[in-house]
């Protein structure tokens, strides 16, 4: 059985391939059969994915002899490269989170998109198109065996994001300044290939040392990988080696696509897109490939922290990681769109995980990565049903007292709310996020307090706080007291479709944090999970402070939130109480500036679009105002005034000459005169014509605008050119 | 006796040789009196071709045809040949004289020179190139290019515009054409003449690729020009095309090569589609595949004139609608499925006939479907409807009541 | 093979430098193109000739004259096209009236 | 003696039709003496024991690149009257220049050291050709199938005429 699921896994990305192409080909009319044959591939891979994966956790010392079969694809020169599939822990536990996430977001799209109702989206049929095709690039990520396929698959979807995001693309705003899908879809596309262009100079660097991109001779080949660690990098950065250089190329592609601190203004902008995919592309899967790929990488990585001890590369990913989830939860802090403060709590979670990759908690990483997918796509999918449930009601000002009304949808909203928060002991999210920050506190340890372990688990810990107060926030404003609209007061529970899918992952984001529990409290060697993804890296031993800690933490900013906001719930057209008090504090700016999301779009805008066209501006002016024409104007001005004081010359200095000696000598004058006309005038005349010959004869016809004087230019200066070739 | 045709060339060779010419000059001599003989027989067959199709359209038009110079009026040819000869000669005013000469020797030779690679029988052929497919292909453009050379010289808009349509039209024919010729290259994986034909030795392409041969019918027909796809001279519109302003030998030269090349196109259908030579005893007996191969090509050359001969002429936008939407889609999709049917019936090496049955099937579901697409494709004509009782004009003595 | 190397390569390089004076000196757009395909050609000679007599083995010359063929056909067809829609804007097909930015 | 006197008759057609091409008036004429030079590059490939290459350069030079130009001559054809002028004024520098292109082309040629070898063509050249098609240069057999749509589809958005509403909006 194992062996038969071993051969098969290659078929997983096919079924939702096929179904991508028969419903764009063929289905566009049929709406139900689109969405049976989206559904109805994603449980077959489904099927065939969990097979998979219990047949890897049957296998012993996965780990250490990872399963991989691959064909020759093409060849080119005298490489070969190959398509192929990779069985390994990593791979298996993204297997066991990827397709099931996607299959309940497919079911629950089909509520969503208006099935059956009168709201039913015009171009249903396409959405179930796009999405299984985004399942294909994210099914064949997971599984596939080099970094060139992994490449791919990651493109194809960049490809389905900016379709999806922008697939209500013909929807305008009456604020031109409000983001338009369109706009958000090109944003986010845009955004994520400059990380993308670091990732192929990464890859291809990669390939230029080892000669080929497939994972067992690059970065599971440990006498490659010291190769690689001990080679220097190019001139360019600095006294690297080869190692640290690629593992920073290919984490700028991660960076792009797991929205982090530089490149992360796509990822709020990208909520434009329907909520289904807001939560498959930015909670569940394309988020996480980021994340994912470092993972992937982490051997080379850790090579980089065994054999050079001063890399900053570590450093780098790690305090990029802290910095984006402090940022994030800040942000989330003031954002009232419902989707909005889960966007920049993904931000800041996904930050959570390179941190920990950053720091060397690999299991913790991967850990907190499937828990994440779960219980934020778990998110998402509750603020859409919400959405759908008080017909199109964003705006958490305007919501409030759902409880009630839709109490499948509170429930499972909480159920995610406290995983995401961190709530002690029986969340899935106490456990990673635990796990992680009980790292970095070991780390901490290690090092001491003037270290940049110490500054990560500083700004982690205070984003544990804020997280844990945002998501109290958001539940108190959106599902307490009393509506604050008449959307919000006539809001029904939305169908089964919608409601079933929540109720799956609220149960795995409960329960999925158990196969991780520290040993020493379950037991002796009970760490499931660290034993099978990481057995390898040392486990964080348990720490008592860092779990009270987190538990303090976790429960003190819900407390907190619930005081501030869940106590004595808002009134309809109340201040935010935390606006109210910022402000009495004289604070307000920096409420707004929270809520502008630190003006990053405009800082954006400024520098870079803006620069774009000042940049493109001087070259204009360069070629037309300052440079190019005042010098042949010039030249032509110069010639001009030299032929000017000649002519004054003449009149002046010469002609004088000329009267005088007419004047002084009779005889003299005819031969004088015969000179003045012959010489003087001559010379005089001689410069003028010369200058302005070479003015109509040299400069103004070498700008003839004519191609073949250019060609013929073209070839006399390469003849000459190989004339001084030859004779030196 | 069996071999007349080799046993002839040996003598010669033997002859040359004992007058004490050298190896190559013998080899030269020998090769271009086969020239000259293809040559020679390709005129006669002409003479004889144009008598049986003018009988033929006549019979089908419902009159006599030739019936006064000699028995069934069987030199006809011949006192035409004559009346061409002495006729005078006119090049118009403006021609560019050069150009004027030189096209209807290049329409003919354009046409001759598909023949040098036939292979007539089994050891008959006169150079047995890799590429004869593509050679065929390839100096069959020369003939559009006699073609624009008429229409331009002749310093007539006629001309110039069936020059001008002339190239459209074969130029996209020669796309379904092409295409089609690559299916029996497929089958027999090579691309030479003799490999071809010994390949569809039992069982003929005709029965293995149905649709190419139908498709490679059509579009030929559209290549040589004649009806119904006979646009580039079509007389109630430009008179009559390129050749109007020709006249004498010159025209005839133009009429020769149209006749050959309906005859060559036979030949080529039976080379790709017929089996060429192949026949009983034709192995043992090359001289029976000669008779063989120009027996079939002449039964070709008669359903071409029949077909010829029935159908009124197409209306241009029609005629590439077919070929552009039907043919080269029909083409390219059948060539397609003939090749992954060839290469997985080979990976299973399944018994010839049931590999030929499959084949067969394919293609003529192919066609079915492709017929049922295009019906439904097709916009729905609005016909004038006739009240029933309408006049016509009826032979006296038949009125009904 | 008793005609040695060297004189196919200059009969290239000849047919090269009259494709090269057709393209310099020709006024008429579509004469130039001619220019083009007759040092296109001039080019393919180079690679079937050094097929031939430098490496008969691997089909490395032949494949790349087919990719020059491409190239030739892609090139035509894309230049014919521009020469008609400027005769069409402009009614010229002289290049030395197509100067539109030198004005 | 045989192959040298081939070789000096397939030289004189082609670079003659060459040097026709490039100074007849009539550009129609000149097209078709490009089809003459076409021929003799095609003879030049059957010296060569290149037939492939030399029945595809008929193919595609004469029946297809020749024809175009053709056409495309007779499309605008109006405005080649018989007395304008053919060659530029500056044709005497680009005769000097492809001279002296040529003398180096052949200096070098004549100068440089060409490791021949003597070999026979392969047996079955077009299947071998085939499979170095789509095993080593797979990617560049690609890329140009892709940039002959490219070129389809531009020459026709190129070439096509404005549709009816921009031309009368003009």
């Amino acid at each position: 059985m194992k062996e038969f699921f071993f051969n098969i896994t290659w078929i997983i990305p096919v079924f939702p391939f096929l179904a991508f192409l028969i419903i764009i080909l063929f289905t566009q009319g049929n709406k139900k059969l689109s969405h049976s044959l989206s559904i109805g591939s994603m449980v077959l891979s489904w099927l065939v994915g969990w097979g998979v994966v219990f047949s890897a956790i049957a296998t012993p010392h996965l780990g250490e002899h990872p399963i991989h079969k691959s064909v020759p694809w093409f060849e080119t020169g005298t490489t070969t490269f190959n398509i192929g599939y990779w069985i390994d822990p990593l791979m298996a536990i993204a297997l066991f989170m990827v397709p099931f996430v996607c299959l309940m977001i497919f079911i629950y799209s089909v509520g969503y998109m208006g099935y059956g109702t009168d709201e039913v989206d015009p171009n249903y049929s396409r959405f179930f198109g796009y999405i299984a095709l985004f399942a294909t690039g994210m099914l064949g990520l997971v599984i596939s065996e080099n970094l060139l396929t992994l490449f791919m698959s990651w493109e194809i979807m960049g490809l389905c994001s900016y379709l999806l995001i922008g697939f209500w693309f013909e929807k305008n705003y009456a604020d031109p300044n409000q983001i338009t899908p369109r706009q958000a879809g090109l944003k986010a596309f845009l955004v994520t290939k400059i990380g993308d262009l670091f990732l192929v100079l990464g890859i291809l660097y990669l390939y230029s040392q080892a000669g080929t991109l497939s994972y067992a001779d690059t970065l599971f080949n440990h006498e490659f990988l010291v190769h690689l660690a001990e080679t220097p990098a190019l001139p360019i950065f600095g006294g690297w080696s080869a190692a640290s250089a690629i593992a920073l190329l290919i984490f700028g592609g991660a960076v792009g696509k797991s929205a982090q601190f530089p490149l992360h203004v796509w990822l709020p902008d990208a909520m434009e897109g329907p909520t289904p995919v807001s939560a498959l592309i930015h909670a569940a899967t394309m988020v996480s490939a980021g994340v994912f790929l470092v993972a992937r990488i982490f051997p080379l990585l850790n090579i980089v922290v065994e054999l050079e001890h001063n890399n900053p590369t570590m450093g780098v990913i790690a305090f990029i990681g802290a910095f984006t989830a402090i940022f994030a939860s800040i942000i989330a802090l003031a954002q009232n769109d419902i989707k909005g403060v889960l966007a920049f709590s993904t931000i800041s979670q996904l930050g959570y995980m390179i941190a920990a990759l950053g720091i060397g908690a690999y299991v913790a990483a991967t850990f907190h990565l499937i828990t994440h997918a779960f219980f934020k796509a778990l998110l998402f999918m509750g603020s859409g049903s919400v959405i759908i449930g008080t017909h199109h009601t964003q705006d958490m000002m305007q919501l409030g007292g759902l409880r009630k009304k839709m109490p499948k949808t509170f429930w499972t909203f909480l159920a995610g709310g406290l995983a995401l928060s961190g709530f002690p002991l029986i969340t899935a999210g106490f456990w990673s996020k635990d796990e992680i920050l009980a790292h970095a506190w070991e780390e901490f340890m290690h090092y001491g307090t003037a270290s940049w372990p110490f500054f990560v688990w500083l700004l982690l810990t205070i984003a544990a706080f804020l997280t844990a107060f945002y998501t109290a926030r958001q539940i108190s404003l959106t599902f307490l007291g009393k509506p604050r609209s008449d959307h919000a007061d006539h809001a029904h529970e939305t169908p089964n479709t919608m409601t079933f899918p929540l109720i799956m992952l609220a149960f795995f984001a409960i329960t999925l944090g158990w196969v991780g529990i520290p040993e020493e409290i379950v037991g002796q060697g009970n760490n499931w999970f660290h034993a099978f993804v990481g057995h390898e890296y040392a486990s964080t031993p348990l720490s008592i402070p860092v779990i009270l800690l987190s538990s303090g933490l976790a429960v003190g900013g819900l407390g907190l939130g619930w005081l501030v906001y869940g106590r004595k719930p808002l009134e309809a057209g109340q201040m935010d109480p935390l606006q109210k008090g910022m402000e009495k504090i004289r604070l307000g700016w920096l409420y707004k500036a929270m809520q502008k999301r630190f003006y990053f779009d405009e800082i954006y805008e400024a520098i870079f679009i803006n620069g774009f066209i000042k940049l493109a501006d001087i070259f204009y002016n360069f070629d037309y105002n300052w440079v190019i024409n005042p010098i042949v104007n010039g030249v032509g001005a110069v010639t001009r005034g030299i032929s000017n004081i000649f002519n004054k010359f003449d009149e002046k200095i010469v002609d004088g000459l000329v009267n005088f000696t007419g004047l002084s000598s009779v005889k003299l004058s005819d031969l004088g005169g015969i000179t003045d006309l012959k010489v003087v005038d001559g010379i005089v005349n001689g410069i003028a014509d010369v200058t302005g010959w070479i003015g109509e004869n040299v400069f103004r016809p070498i700008q003839t605008g004519k191609v073949q004087n250019y060609l013929l230019i073209l070839l006399i200066s390469m003849l000459a050119i190989i004339g001084i070739y030859l004779v030196y | 006796m069996a071999d007349l045709i080799n046993l002839i060339e040996n003598w010669l060779e033997n002859l040359i040789l004992g007058w004490g010419a050298s190896q190559e000059l013998t080899l030269f001599i020998l090769q271009a009196l086969g020239s000259v003989l293809v040559v020679i027989i390709c005129f006669v067959i002409v003479i004889a071709l144009i008598w049986v199709e003018r009988k033929l359209a006549g019979r089908i038009q419902d009159r006599f045809g030739p019936n006064r110079a000699g028995p069934f009026g069987i030199f006809q040819s011949f006192a035409d040949i004559i009346k061409i000869f002495t006729k005078e000669y006119i090049t118009p005013e403006g021609a560019e004289k050069g150009f004027y000469n030189v096209a209807p020797v290049l329409a003919i030779a354009s046409v001759l020179a598909i023949w040098a690679v036939f292979p007539f029988a089994v050891n008959v052929l006169g150079a047995d190139i890799h590429v004869g497919v593509l050679y065929i292909v390839a100096v069959g453009s020369f003939g559009i290019l006699a073609i624009l050379m008429a229409g331009w010289s002749s310093n007539n808009r006629y001309s110039l515009l069936g020059a001008s349509r002339s190239v459209a039209m074969l130029i996209s024919y020669e796309i379904p054409m092409v295409v089609s010729l690559l299916v029996p290259v497929l089958l027999a994986h090579s691309m030479k003449l003799s490999d071809i034909i010994s390949a569809q030795q039992p069982w003929w392409n005709l029965i293995v690729a149905p649709l190419a041969a139908l498709v490679f019918l059509i579009s030929s027909m559209a290549e040589i020009g004649k009806a119904p796809f006979d646009l580039l001279e079509a007389e109630s519109e430009l008179v009559a095309g390129y050749h109007t302003e020709y006249s004498g030998m010159k025209f005839g030269m133009f009429y020769v090569a149209e006749f050959l090349h309906q005859y060559t196109v036979g030949a080529l259908i039976t080379i790709f589609f017929l089996g060429g030579w192949g026949g009983p005893l034709a192995v043992q007996w090359p001289i029976l595949g000669f008779i063989y191969f120009h027996f079939k090509t002449f039964v070709v050359y008669l359903v071409i004139s029949w077909i010829r001969l029935s159908l009124p002429r197409i209306r241009i936008d029609a005629m590439l609608n077919l070929n552009w939407k039907f043919l080269i889609p029909v083409s390219f999709i059948n060539l397609v499925a003939v090749a992954i049917a060839d290469r997985v019936m080979l990976e299973f090496s399944v018994a010839r006939w049931i590999y030929v049955g499959i084949m067969f099937g394919l293609n003529i579901f192919i066609l079915l479907v492709s017929l049922f697409l295009a019906g439904k494709a097709s916009p729905e004509v609005e016909r004038e409807t006739f009240p029933a009782n309408r006049p016509v004009a009826v032979p006296p003595g038949t009125e009904s009541k | 093979m008793s005609i040695p190397l060297s004189w196919f390569l200059v009969l290239a390089a000849a047919l090269f430098s009259i494709g090269l004076y057709g393209v310099l000196s020709r006024r008429n757009a579509i004469g130039i193109l001619m220019g083009i395909e007759l040092m296109l050609n001039a080019v393919n000679i180079n690679l079937v000739a050094f097929w031939r007599y430098i490496d008969p083995i691997k089909m490395t010359g032949q494949i790349f004259a087919l990719f020059v063929f491409t190239v030739a056909a892609a090139e035509v067809a894309v230049g014919l096209a521009l020469v008609i829609a400027i005769y069409r804007n402009r009614d010229t097909v002289v290049v030395e009236e197509i100067d539109l930015l030198k004005e | 003696m045989v192959p040298v006197l081939v070789f000096a008759a397939i030289s004189l057609v082609t670079l003659g039709g060459a040097i026709a091409v490039v100074t007849n008036k009539n550009v129609l004429h000149s097209a078709y003496f490009l089809v003459l030079a076409f021929v003799g590059v095609a003879s030049v490939y059957v010296l060569l024991e290149a037939p492939f290459i030399a029945v595809i350069q008929v193919l595609i030079y004469i029946g297809a690149i020749a024809i175009l130009i053709i056409f495309a001559i007779m499309l605008t054809r109006r405005l080649m009257s018989k007395d304008m002028e053919e060659r530029n004024q500056q044709w005497i520098w680009a005769a000097l220049g492809a001279l002296l292109l040529f003398g180096v082309l052949g200096w070098l040629v004549y100068n440089a050291n060409w490791p021949v070898i003597e070999a026979a063509v392969p047996k079955e050249p077009i299947t071998l050709m085939g499979e170095e098609l789509l095993s080593t240069y797979v990617v560049p057999f690609e890329i140009a199938s892709v940039l002959l749509l490219a070129a389809l589809v531009g020459s026709i958005l190129i070439g096509r005429e404005k549709d009816q509403e921009s031309r009368s909006a003009e």
